[in-house]
């Protein structure tokens, strides 16, 4: 058997319509969507039970870390998140030119994301900020690193920290190496969707321009875009459990 | 019943043992029944019902469900459950909850040996001597990877972890010698990590207890050596008919005495009475070529004369020693 | 009718066809023959071990080969051929069939499924070739962080077969949800789909997990981030938890498919409409959901806190009721049926024994008193054999008998079958039924050389674990010899009169494109009461 | 047919990404704010209704065939279960014996050339009695 003749050239031969590729399209990237939340769900498991046993570890840990950064970058990615929504909305529309500018908006700060993520491991790297047994980030620049007096004086006075004058060091908590090894995977896991998502976006620039994409064949972008938005959606999540840790 | 459980257990020795077979026995008859009805019935139904010989092929009955089998096959396993539950986790809290009265013994598992400390100060390797009748609480810890600590007498089992404590308890109720086996994967020698647990009677144990360490004062040096090479668990890794284990054999060093010794990291130093004696209580500085170097440290382990007399027993060895 | 020549096994052809192959049919069966091939490389090292274990000593293997051939005899089994044959190859074959569509939702994706089992198994391979490793499946840390053996190849392996088993599952999942040929409502369904589609449900939410934990396990080797490590401050316990909280619901991935078949077999065999048909389907779904509450089962000697061990025990025997409702629905399928005693059947048959006795002996390992006394032991050896072994596996070779003459539209010799059959089940138990007493009598697992005491119960399963690999060789060289030119069928042909789709609207072997017209349905898959198709056996 | 597609109105993404931008500042904020433990809540709360308005919108659940919105919210539910039942181990250890609550070694062997610390950072081998009551602080 065979479909109908009059079907368009964008309709895989196993399909009755397009109606039923593109809801089956969707219905499969949605599940892709339930084992990402899983993927990433093992690491928050990681975090939550590492979390609820080191409380102040975590919380000193977490002054490390540059909330002007993380900050930057949740806005970037979800002004990212609206673009891409955007251009979804302009293919619908078949307004193409709009589309592809989006595209290109959306891609631009994914780039400017990994930019600044880059900027934020470059210079923890050299700080010996590192996971694992590589962590070796015992010196007394942890004071520079505070900005805020008053946090300095709090993580002082709360005994938190311990410096030793004979040796010069500051051992300032315990196994903090479990964190940065807890931040840098979710993190770095995180930043290799944003590249793959950058990929993505890539193609779906190439599709739009050769005009393989219109408003009534965009699966492709309707995909992708449910991709990108999980990357958004968790870095909303990311941001206050790495960054804001009150 | 009685001969039964002495075929299928091992002996019981705790006293939760007798509530644990008992459970056993419980679930084992609730599963016989049921597995009889299982199987019977399909053996019934399937020959009663065969398509034979001859037999016409024809529509057979609508019939497929009846609410009140249903219902039935749904709640007689929930009753069964709900009792094994019950009792299963009442029986636990008894095997988990520890008497205050206990006797604290320290076990520590390291690849592949058990040590065991005592309350009063004693420590014994791979020999864990109690008192009969009294509770007996095992504080569990490793020095490297996971093992199990297993006394099937006992039913009694609880891992041991590096750098966290577990406990359990057990009250034995006869003398005698038993086994303790490791039951979580640990290595090349896992099936080797055996011990024994004796149970003494509560005056033997005291008088045990006064001796422990003194008792082999007057032994010959090498008479104690060759007690030491299975009671501080050398047997387990070193051979002494010339085998390589995990660690040479003791022949082979013996043989060897006054000639070089080739070490992975191509270094080579004679063997001497100084080279056994630093490859005892610091092992990981000079690895035999060929060997992984897994021997944990004897420091601590071995007075002067013990070592000395296992170096005398490490000398008297030839090809044709009977041990 | 069209041109009744043309089949998917030789349209079109060549190597490359092969390949580069869309055609869900003929993915299937490159899963089946991988998975057979690494069945019988799992099944050589199961031999080795019985081997090694007829006496106590170390006689044949020394104890770094026995531990390596364990663990490889585990992680081949279950990540190769287990988890993958039955969803990958019958799955693949017959979920489009069963529910009149073309093909899977997304075929380049099914092939690329393919492709990663094939990458994964060639890093099994290399493991296998240079030496093995020694971790046991579990992978256990703080043993896995610090074993020399090929520790990084085999996570690597099982890490890229995860991605292969949720592209399938992910894929069946949207085949089910939306392929269904119009009028085939959820009710007419066939219950292999049913368990196909719990199946896949476990496949998308569990393997996930075993992904992202195999990964931090390369990264604890690697970078010692102190998760699982407890020389980095990590927490074994913690592993153990994330690797059963795939690898408990890994188990119903196993043996959910099982349970399709069985609902095929036994209502097709009887030729008897299946008893309960709601329950099965409810309880395929039911059974997958509770299987991901009840991991902590498998830690009872961990030492996790007390209220898990409670939990835990409590959800356990929730899994075992539909389960054991199941077994009574299939039991009653038979009756007032027309039993026919083909070599699917017997398979069916053996299946309903030897699972119940591995349900039940799940019962006693529910109990935490008990388990304390029977864990890390030959009981569980033997209990999961029961299952893994005597459900899943046996239900694979009564499958593979059922739709071998839909799949190459050839016929094998039956009676050998039934003999081999017969064998698999005798020998079977011959060999794991001892196994239950040396458990009970405090026998370790994962013992090369073991106590004098035991030596009897063990070279006794030793010398039946030889007669078991005998049968299944049979048994499956009986299929192999089958394939041979002489002896193709009727397309029309349809051996066990069954009302299923894939047998009653197309030919066997299928056309390329599964259906010549557009199906219809005219009847339900069991509606034994209502048609009569006979069988058929043409050459 | 894809021209039956629920096409959302611009304004609706405007307001969306308006939102999400304000209840990012909000939780900026929150955090400066010393709630205790109710911080993370309070944290947890606003991501959580920042995620649902994704999803809800950018994601179009909203329109969508509501099996995905099933699927989205079961794998949201796997991994509570993932999340709970592992708490239950590790919150509740050392309930009936007091043992197995804490690691032997607080510190990973990573520090083993630093003197052994405390909770709090002091150094186990100086007599810091007096932080008992430092616990009070916190």
């Amino acid at each position: 058997m065979s479909h109908d003749k009059s079907s368009p050239d964008f309709l895989y031969h196993h399909f009755y319509d397009v109606n039923q590729q593109y809801e089956t399209s969707k219905l499969g990237m949605w599940a892709f969507i339930l084992t990402e939340v899983l993927t990433f769900g093992g690491l928050f498991v990681a975090y939550t039970i590492y979390r609820a046993w080191n409380p102040e570890m975590f919380f000193n840990a977490n002054l490390l870390l540059d909330v002007n950064k993380g900050l930057i970058n949740t806005i970037v990615l979800i002004a990212s998140s609206l673009t891409m929504a955007l251009a979804i909305w302009a293919i619908q529309l078949n307004k193409r030119k709009l589309s592809l500018l989006m595209l290109f908006l959306t891609f631009v700060c994914a780039l400017g994301f990994l930019g600044i993520k880059y900027l934020e491991y470059e210079h923890k790297f050299h700080l010996g900020q590192l996971p694992g047994e590589y962590y070796s980030y015992m010196g007394p620049e942890v004071v520079q690193e505070i900005h805020d007096q008053e946090k300095i004086n709090h993580y002082i006075e709360t005994n938190n920290i311990f410096f030793d004058k004979e040796t010069n060091r500051l051992y300032t908590m315990n196994n903090p190496h479990i964190f940065f090894g807890i931040y840098f995977i979710m993190t770095g896991l995180h930043g290799l969707h944003v590249a793959i998502g950058m990929g993505l976006i890539a193609w779906l620039m190439v599709l739009t321009a050769r005009g393989k994409l219109h408003a009534r064949y965009y699966t492709h972008m309707e995909a992708v875009g449910i991709f990108w938005h999980l990357v958004d959606l968790i870095w909303i999540f990311l941001f206050p459990l790495f960054y804001l840790i009150g | 019943m009685d001969r039964l459980t002495e075929y299928l257990f091992p002996k019981q020795v705790s006293s939760f043992a007798h509530d644990i077979d008992n459970l056993f026995f419980f679930i084992f008859y609730a599963s016989v029944v049921l597995f009889l009805i299982v199987v019977i019935g399909m053996m019934y139904l399937a020959i009663k019902y065969r398509f034979k010989k001859g037999d016409e092929v024809r529509l057979t009955s609508s019939l497929d469900h009846n609410t009140f089998l249903e219902v039935l096959f749904f709640v007689i396993p929930l009753i069964l459950v709900t009792i094994t539950f019950v009792w299963g986790i009442r029986s636990y809290l008894n095997m988990v909850i520890v008497p205050d009265d206990a006797i604290e013994i320290k076990v520590t598992g390291q690849s592949w040996f058990w040590t065991f400390d005592y309350p009063e100060g004693g420590s014994t390797l791979n020999e864990l001597v109690v008192p009969v009748e009294t509770p007996i609480k095992i504080v569990l810890s490793s020095t490297d990877v996971l093992h199990s600590f297993y006394i099937p007498v006992m039913r009694a089992k609880m891992d041991v972890l590096p750098n966290r404590y577990n406990v359990m308890w057990f009250d034995a109720n006869q003398a005698g010698e038993y086994e303790i086996f490791c039951t979580e994967y640990c290595g090349t020698g896992h099936s080797n990590m055996n011990a024994k647990v004796i149970v003494m009677p509560q005056k033997m144990y005291e008088v045990w207890l006064a001796e422990a360490g003194s008792a082999d004062d007057d032994l010959p040096l090498e008479e104690l050596g060759a007690k030491l090479y299975s009671k501080k668990a050398c047997n387990t890794c070193h051979t002494l008919d010339g085998t390589a284990l995990v660690g040479p054999s003791y022949l082979q060093t013996s043989q060897m005495w006054g000639q070089e010794r080739v070490f992975d990291d191509g270094s080579s130093a004679i063997i001497d009475e100084n080279y056994v004696r630093s490859s005892i209580l610091e092992p990981q500085i000079q690895i035999v070529a060929g060997y992984q170097g897994v021997m944990p440290t004897y420091q601590g382990l071995l007075n002067d004369r013990e070592l000395d007399a296992l170096i005398a027993f490490l000398k008297t060895l030839k090809e044709d020693s009977q041990i | 009718m069209g041109d009744t020549n043309q089949n998917y096994l030789t349209h079109p052809k060549g190597i490359m066809s092969w390949l580069l192959t869309l055609d869900h049919k003929r993915i299937g069966l490159m899963y089946l023959f991988g998975g057979l091939f690494f069945f019988f490389v799992g099944g050589l090292l199961a031999l080795g071990m019985r081997a090694e274990l007829a006496a106590p000593g170390n006689d044949f293997v020394s104890n770094d080969t026995y531990n390596s051939m364990y663990t490889l005899h585990g992680a081949i089994m279950i990540f190769l051929f287990i988890i993958p044959a039955i969803p990958g190859a019958l799955g693949n074959i017959l979920l489009p069939l069963m529910l009149g569509a073309k093909d899977v939702a997304f075929p380049r994706l099914n092939l690329f499924s393919f492709y990663l089992y094939s990458i994964g198994a060639i890093f099994f391979i290399y493991v296998l070739l240079s030496g093995g490793v020694d971790t046991g499946w579990t992978f256990y840390t703080p043993y896995s962080t610090t074993s020399n053996t090929n520790v990084m190849s085999t996570t690597m392996g099982i890490f890229i077969i995860g991605f292969s088993s949720i592209l399938t599952g992910l894929n069946f999942i949207a085949t089910v949800h939306k392929m269904r040929t119009p009028g085939l409502t959820w009710y007419k369904l066939p219950l292999f789909v049913w368990a196909l589609y719990g199946t896949s449900l476990v496949q998308i939410t569990a393997t996930p997990v075993i992904a992202i934990t195999m990964v931090l396990l390369m990264l604890e080797r690697l970078l010692g981030i102190g998760i699982f490590d407890p020389a980095m401050g990590g927490d074994p316990v913690l592993f153990q938890h994330f690797f059963w909280f795939y690898s408990h619901p890994a188990v119903y991935i196993m043996i959910l498919p099982a349970f399709g078949i069985i609902s095929e077999i036994i209502p097709v065999h009887s030729r008897k409409k299946v008893w309960g048909y709601k329950f099965i389907a409810y309880s395929t779904l039911s059974i997958a959901f509770i299987g991901f509450l009840v991991w902590g089962h498998h830690m009872f000697t961990s030492g996790q806190s007390v209220l898990s061990q409670i939990v835990f025990s409590f959800i356990t025997y929730f899994v075992g009721i539909p389960t054991g409702v199941k077994i009574f629905s299939w039991m009653l399928t038979m009756y007032k049926g027309q039993v026919s005693f083909t070599p699917p059947m017997l398979y069916a048959l053996s299946f309903l024994f030897l699972f119940t006795i591995g349900g039940l002996t799940g019962i006693f390992l529910g109990a935490v008193a008990l388990d304390i006394h029977l864990h890390d032991t030959y009981f569980v050896v033997a209990h999961f054999h029961y299952v893994m072994q005597g459900g899943t596996i046996v239900a694979f070779l009564g499958g593979l008998h059922h739709w071998w003459p839909k799949s190459f539209g050839t016929m094998y010799n039956q009676t050998i079958a039934n003999i081999a059959a017969i064998g698999v089940f005798i020998a079977f138990n011959g060999t794991f039924f001892p196994q239950f007493l040396l458990g009970l009598r405090g026998m370790p697992r994962r013992y090369a050389t073991y106590d004098p005491q035991f030596v009897e119960v063990h070279s006794y399963s030793t010398f039946w674990s030889g007669i078991l690999g005998i049968s299944i060789f049979i048994g499956v060289m009986n299929l192999l010899w089958s394939l041979r030119k002489s002896n193709k069928l009727d397309p029309g042909t349809n051996p066990w009169g069954a009302l299923t789709m894939e047998w009653t609207h197309t030919s066997s072997p299928p056309h390329p494109h599964n259906f010549e017209e557009e199906p219809v349905l005219t009847h339900g898959p069991y509606d034994y009461d209502k048609v009569i198709v006979k069988p058929t056996f043409k050459k | 047919m894809s021209e039956e597609h629920h096409i959302t109105p611009l304004k609706t993404y405007l307001v969306v990404a308006t939102a999400l931008f304000f209840l990012t500042a909000v939780t900026v904020w929150a955090s400066y704010i010393d709630l205790g433990s109710f911080n993370i809540v309070l944290a947890l709360l606003i991501a959580g209704t920042k995620a649902g308005v994704v999803a809800t919108f950018f994601m179009h659940l909203l329109w969508d065939d509501k099996k995905n919105a099933t699927i989205f919210v079961g794998s949201l539910m796997f991994l509570s279960i993932f999340i709970i039942i592992t708490l239950t181990d590790t919150e509740f250890r050392g309930a009936v014996n007091p043992e197995i609550k804490d690691p032997i070694n607080k510190r990973a062997a990573l520090y083993s050339t630093l003197p052994l610390t405390d909770d709090h950072g002091y150094p186990l081998d100086k007599e810091n009695n007096h932080h008992e009551g430092d616990k009070d602080h916190h």
